[in-house]
């Protein structure tokens, strides 16, 4: 039997992301297939403005996949938090 | 070996992390100690105020994967982390790290590994506030550097 | 640059010497600490309780030296060093230094050298009481090692 | 016109070398030229007993001359604080 739940991830945004993004997160539909960490990026720059440059080919951008630091190929799967951030600057 | 991570909004009080780690412990021979404060001036401006960002559960979990990665790679008997968040004033206290061990080389070495591998990648975010307005500080390539030691 | 020795027998409160050097001083980003503790083994003995000798004037010279040392090599904004002397029991701190400076690298650094330097070059000598009786603990090659790495 | 006084070093003992020699210091005569620590140290070593042993050619003495360490050749003076201890265990 399906799981009727639909299939979403949670996606966080940090710092300057949140900043620029105007939110801290949002639920993202995912497709039906597996999709890896480097589509969600493309997705979401795909959506201009802020997205279009923040996300930007060379700009530094850090992918956690369950509080776990994620690679483009990273593969992303229903119920997963997906967090964007810039490197960090702590300490 | 104990290890310690706190994340929290009020100032912590030097002595008492210190003494906390010693606990009257006679196996400990040395106690390495950094503790990072707000300087009133980076990147060539004045810094009035810090307002400092974490991703709550993914720091926590990161710093204890930091001061376990240390008590493997060195023969220590206890480590430990308190970071601040929130608004901090030039001069207040930001980070402290505390290791305890039989002798100085192995705590000043897990010490300074401590703090590299967590400047670089434990999720903390510092806006500045200057003359100029607020901005986020940008990461060094002097701290990867610092934590490719390791 | 401010620089502070003291030898002395009492107890020193490690978060009072640490606020000391800080005292509001907000070009501080970097505050490195080490406090050396007496341990209950050594050499492969219990060891009950420890005396501290030193060297009245000569004591005090030298640990001036090598604070002045460390100012000079490296870019930092203060040195304390506090040694204590007479009779300690196990878990007792002997010594402190505290090193302030903008950045971590040259704390942690000139905080590490002072404790080379200090082991191998400051007049002080421990006589350990152990089960067998007392004895005059022994220098170690390897304390010689770390101060020539400097 | 010649100093009056007698040239004389304050000579000091300290740790294992005090306890060793029951005493924490004495004067000592110069002779008339100035001496070296080594000449100071082979005349100690020639009393025989506690001196022998502890001043024995290889064993780990250290020599101060007015607080600063010295050589076996650093020449001393009258009014001179010579001081002699085992290697330093601080720390």
């Amino acid at each position: 039997m399906p799981d009727p739940r639909p299939a979403t991830l949670k996606v966080v945004y940090l710092a300057r992301l949140r900043e620029a993004f105007g939110t801290a997160g949002e639920d993202w539909p995912l497709p039906d297939t597996d999709a890896a960490v480097d589509s969600l990026v493309d997705a979401l720059r795909a959506r201009g403005g802020a997205w279009a440059l923040e996300l930007a080919p060379g700009r530094a951008v850090r992918v956690a996949v369950n509080h776990v630091m994620a690679s483009p190929s990273t593969i992303v799967r229903a119920g997963d938090e997906v967090a964007l951030f810039p490197p960090v600057t702590g300490g | 070996m104990g290890t310690s991570v706190r994340v929290q909004s009020a100032l912590f009080e030097i002595g008492v992390e210190i003494d906390r780690m010693r606990a009257g412990d006679a196996r400990i021979g040395a106690i390495a100690t950094f503790i990072g404060t707000v300087r009133d001036v980076n990147d060539a401006a004045q810094v009035s105020a810090l307002e400092l960002e974490h991703y709550p559960g993914m720091t926590e979990q990161s710093l204890s994967d930091i001061a376990d990665d240390a008590a493997r790679r060195w023969d220590i008997l206890g480590v430990s982390i308190v970071h601040r968040v929130g608004k901090l004033l030039p001069a207040d206290p930001i980070v402290m790290v505390v290791v305890t061990s039989a002798h100085r080389r192995e705590a000043f070495a897990a010490c300074e590994f401590v703090m590299d591998y967590l400047k670089t990648r434990a999720p903390f975010w510092k806006k500045e506030s200057t003359p100029a307005g607020d901005r986020w500080v940008e990461a060094h390539a002097s701290d990867d550097d610092a934590a490719a030691r390791w």
